[in-house]
């Protein structure tokens, strides 16, 4: 994401909002439970390093489309945490005036196209952002991020089609966290090299560490820039893994706590600040201002949002349609 | 001028490719082929592939690549080439091109313009037969448009894409060979219903493929001496109740026409808004003439005898009248 | 015996599934997971993952698969989430479950049976909180069942197996946890409606999430000396309208209740057939009170005032009453 | 086919086949005109190799499932070209009693399950099929027709997979005609090698010339073989091509007339006599025989369909529901 110039190393901007996205997500679960926040709330805790790495690889001017586990992304692309937790508060004040919630996150102005609660939904749609662009000669790309379970949908497969056939700037962003709600990968899909899936439309693809939020972010660069100049389509699996259940309804117990705690060493909120101090680029006390400001933002978009107002309910029926333009 | 259904339909399409660049056509052989029903016949040589694009077989999609080019400053027009195939892509038009203001609170408006073939008549059996404009006027968000003449085969189009929001269009396959005069100025709203024939002692309310069934019937109730004045809904959502309630509290009798199956029909709505609103203006029960609840048959005397027919209207009024 | 509508339907699929090898549930997360609304929990490491089959996020292709494993001499009962993902599947479900008898001339009957929650009012939004029984009560070939009370969990799924054709049933999505008394003879048939509650002053017909509204509604007229008869469709399609009409022709007035939006809603139907059948039975205009149109928002003062409620119910009751 | 054991030779049987469905299509085209069969009529002439080929290397017992480009299907399936043509009658004693038509074949004893009008519509159906076959113990296979332009849908992707993923007998059967109506293949899908695209899924694949009965023979019998063996689907690609317009409705405006021209110098109904009478394995007065046989089967299928009675329209609903049994 392109940033007003700032004096921070690029290292410690990824690792800012991987911070924000973490600190944002643990106090929504905590405001489920308050009942502060209601409906299906899909935390992306864990799988941080992958909407990070892609959006600050992409520019301001970009399109992105993405799932209902979507906040990080919301967050990252530079729509307010304030907006976003009035939404989920579904206060008059959220980013979608209370309409959307957890699940449906837009912001125009970042050239967000939501938050979709239908498995493979955004997937057309980022398709066709490409085509009305590639029509008006601009040079933007549309980056769709989806998971593992989507790529079984039909949809998937005709989206490709599409987009290698009519040659769409489109960057698929498949956060493959290697379960579809309750159902593992390998249980769905007879073909679990997703690379081999996409590569057969055909489409340049390419694997990478989802819980590596600069390879990452250095796969990203390389394929937002393959996508700009050839103007076609690419497959960006992230290999990567959603530490809590699938939703707050999800008891997750089809999923081995070995295998979990496995994945957990690879946090890459423990990693990467590791490996940053180990290489002398951050310091505890700087670790401890981004947690700070992270823990500060939050707290702020909590109480912004607890006293913002509800939209009245004479409005139930404001934005079905387009008010007609003037007289 | 005398013109067809079809040709109307090619005129208002041509006028919309050539004044808006924005507007480009896609859908499954809408190009090389010139349109399943011939309607675009010419325009892939005249505009280029890349306005009369040719899609891959894959509704769902190329419906939801439509609803995203709106959405990035287009203005598509998507033919899915019949309501039957537009089940594979209800999901998109239902789930992101009907919600999507609504969801984002009122920042994206999708300016889409979707057209369908509909209805049965021409012994394509029960996968091809389908008339579900009731679906779709189920919708809110999403506005439905069902021309049934000449003049509106060319107005409709143009407001359709002047309309920010999305626009389904059902065209009914048995009017494209319909001959008509088109009307000096055919420029038409979408909000109103139109009252295609004045009448004092019934209503008729009907839409697309039925009316030329109940104009039809209704001439040979005006040779019995029979007044019925005949409505042509043209909008199927928001429906325009005022236009029907009026000629109700006028004439006293209803009865609604539409090739949909008869348990949860459009017909069943009309009636049910008259009862509500009407109750008191009506003279005798309202009643509904629609198709037999079967699969489309192919053979064509049962197709016949499963669809509404005019000489079925007639003696509906008769009966009606008698009573 | 008190159990709770969830556990009912448990209980219904165990017994299928302990009765007849032929039966098998598959669906997305039906297995591992125990089922999105945990009605499946347990089955998977006593049934297998044969007959307890996950499938892929694939709606349309395992739908399609189900009605090919009724036709292959199996008994599915396939798991669609929810209606709103169900719109993926409907191309399979409209044009080859529904179709397939009549248009092979009676030669195939497909034996299936599709489940899936429907409704909102769990702040879901606008994706996920569909009420579309309507569209499929308009479909002929099929038959669909909205069980709204515990005992109706647990008596309609064998009757609904034994059926040689395809049955689709909806369980609303706020009813999981309705608790209620098991009846001891839970057997029931899927041909008919139920008086719910007797009552002589005003019919309140209803079905699936809005049967508990409508009977605290008819709780709190009682209170108030107003006896509302309140009638729970059960089956949405074939209709019983015996039912209905015989408590319209005892009351005279008639109110319906659905959670669908208003416009082309299975209550509208339910207007048109009492407005055609019972137009002289009726004391004052049929009324229906229905969602309002807009795509479910999120917020929980926003999606209460698009759901039809108790108390809207109890004061339409009183204005009918009042008029 | 299983057919009765006779004296002919299978190579005789497949021309007397082809034969057949060519005669058949024919007098189809010229009945159109005449008024006799509406509603929609697609024909098969010029890819009756395909259907010839593959069927004779299945048994009586395995399930087909076809599109509405079906008629020689059909047949050689075995259900009686009396049947056939009083359906496309809209008689009482067509297969279907009239309902179907064209499109819709179906003959129970035949297991023989249609007639599918919906491009790819026919694909979840023929795995549920195997489906059943699979958890019911029986060594059936199914085989499923389906043109090129299907394997855009995305229930083709989804039926994919599940095969794959549930191994299912099924034997994917893809007529490619280089057109899905009007649109070349080239013009519908980025990857035209469809071998490679199924091969995705995975499944084995393998590619024949449609236009050579005894090279798809031979394939369907390994592939059939291979099939039943493992309980694993297979993707046979016949390369093929329909010398006649995608419809009645179709002026066929959108192929070059070199290559149609080009295609029919290849057409199976000539270049096979010829090598059968090259190899000795035929004599002119032996086709005759069978170009009789043909005719006098076509001449009979069209008076009994003439003189068939229309189902009476009290019967219009009947088979919208199955009767109840007896009390
Ligand atoms: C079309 C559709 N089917 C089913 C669902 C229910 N559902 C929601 S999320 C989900 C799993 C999706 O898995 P994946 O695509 O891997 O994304 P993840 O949740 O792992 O990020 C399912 C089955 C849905 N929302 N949409
Ligand atoms: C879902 C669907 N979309 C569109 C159509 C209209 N249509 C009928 S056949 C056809 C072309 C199919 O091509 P292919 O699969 O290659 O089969 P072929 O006709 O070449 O045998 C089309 C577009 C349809 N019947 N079903
Ligand atoms: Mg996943
Ligand atoms: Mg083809």
């Amino acid at each position: 994401m392109a940033r007003s110039a700032d004096a921070k190393s690029l290292p410690r901007r990824l690792l800012a909002d991987m911070l924000r996205i973490r600190r944002l997500e643990e106090k929504c679960a905590e405001l489920y439970g308050a009942g502060k926040i209601r409906g299906f709330l899909h935390l992306y805790i864990g799988e941080e390093a992958c909407a990070v790495g892609v959006l600050h690889a992409l520019t301001m001017d970009d399109n992105i489309a993405a799932t209902y586990r979507e906040h990080g992304h919301a967050l990252v692309r530079g729509v307010p945490m304030e907006a976003i937790m009035a939404e989920m508060f579904g206060k008059a004040t959220g980013c979608c005036g209370g309409r959307g919630g957890s699940m449906h996150l837009f912001d125009a102005a970042a050239r967000f196209y939501g938050g979709n609660a239908i498995v493979g939904g955004s997937l057309p749609l980022a398709a066709g952002l490409a085509l009305a662009d590639k029509m008006q000669g601009r040079k933007r790309i549309t980056a769709c991020f989806f998971g593992d379970g989507a790529v079984a949908e039909g949809v998937f497969h005709e989206t490709m089609n599409l987009a290698a056939l009519w040659r769409l700037p489109v960057l698929f962003c498949c956060e493959n966290n290697f379960y579809g709600m309750g159902t593992a990968l390998h249980r769905a899909h007879a073909q679990t090299d997703l690379c081999a899936k996409a590569a057969a439309y055909p489409m340049a693809t390419a694997r990478v560490d989802g819980m590596d939020v600069l390879a990452v972010h250095t796969a990203a660069v390389q394929a937002a820039a393959r996508v700009r100049e050839d103007s076609r389509p690419f497959f960006l699996e992230m290999q990567t893994y959603r530490f809590r259940a699938h939703s707050m309804f999800d008891p997750d117990l089809y999923r081995d706590k070995a295998e979990i705690a496995a994945w957990k060493q690879r946090d890459p909120l423990d990693t990467f600040p590791a490996r940053l101090k180990a290489e002398g680029k951050l310091t505890d006390e700087e670790l401890l201002v981004l947690e700070r400001a992270a823990e500060a933002e939050v707290a702020a978009a909590v109480e912004a949002a607890e006293a913002a107002p509800l939209a009245p309910v004479a409005d139930l029926l404001k934005d079905v349609y387009t008010p007609e333009a003037g007289p | 001028m005398r013109t067809s259904y079809r040709e109307a339909l090619r005129q208002a399409l041509h006028e919309a490719l050539s004044d808006d660049p924005r507007v480009f056509l896609m859908g499954e052989d809408v190009g090389r082929y010139g349109g399943a029903y011939a309607v675009s016949k010419g325009f892939y040589d005249e505009f280029g592939p890349e306005r009369i694009r040719d899609t891959p077989l894959s509704e769902l999609g190329f419906v939801g690549a439509g609803i995203g080019a709106a959405l990035g400053g287009m203005r598509p027009i998507v033919e899915v080439m019949t309501v039957n195939f537009s089940l594979l892509a209800l999901d998109q038009i239902v789930n992101a091109a009907a919600v999507l203001r609504h969801m984002s609170g009122g920042q994206f408006s999708v300016p889409l313009v979707i057209r369908m073939a509909t209805g049965a008549g021409r012994q394509l059996a029960a996968q091809h037969s389908h008339s579900l404009e009731n679906w779709y006027a189920h919708i809110p968000g999403i506005r439905v448009l069902a021309p049934a003449t000449v003049g509106d085969a060319r107005g409709m189009l143009a407001p359709a894409l002047a309309d920010p929001d999305p626009v389904v269009i059902f065209e009914h396959a048995q009017l494209y060979n319909l001959e008509g005069e088109l009307p000096a100025d055919w420029r038409c709203g979408i909000r109103r219903a139109a009252v295609r024939r004045p009448g004092s002692q019934v209503t008729v309310v009907t839409y697309g493929g039925c009316l030329p069934k109940a104009m039809a019937a209704a001439e040979r109730l005006a040779a019995e001496g029979i007044e019925a004045e005949v409505i042509d809904l043209r909008v199927l959502r928001p429906l325009d109740m005022e236009t029907v309630m009026d000629s109700v509290r006028k004439t006293h009798r209803v009865l609604v026409v539409d090739e949909g199956w008869k348990s949860g029909s459009l017909a069943g709505e009309i009636l049910a808004r008259i009862a509500e609103d009407g109750f008191y203006d009506l003279d005798a029960p309202p009643r509904r003439l629609c198709s037999v609840e079967v699969p489309t048959p192919y053979a064509r005397h049962l197709e016949e005898a499963a669809l509404p027919q005019a000489e079925q209207i007639a003696a509906a009024v008769r009966e009606m009248l008698n009573a």
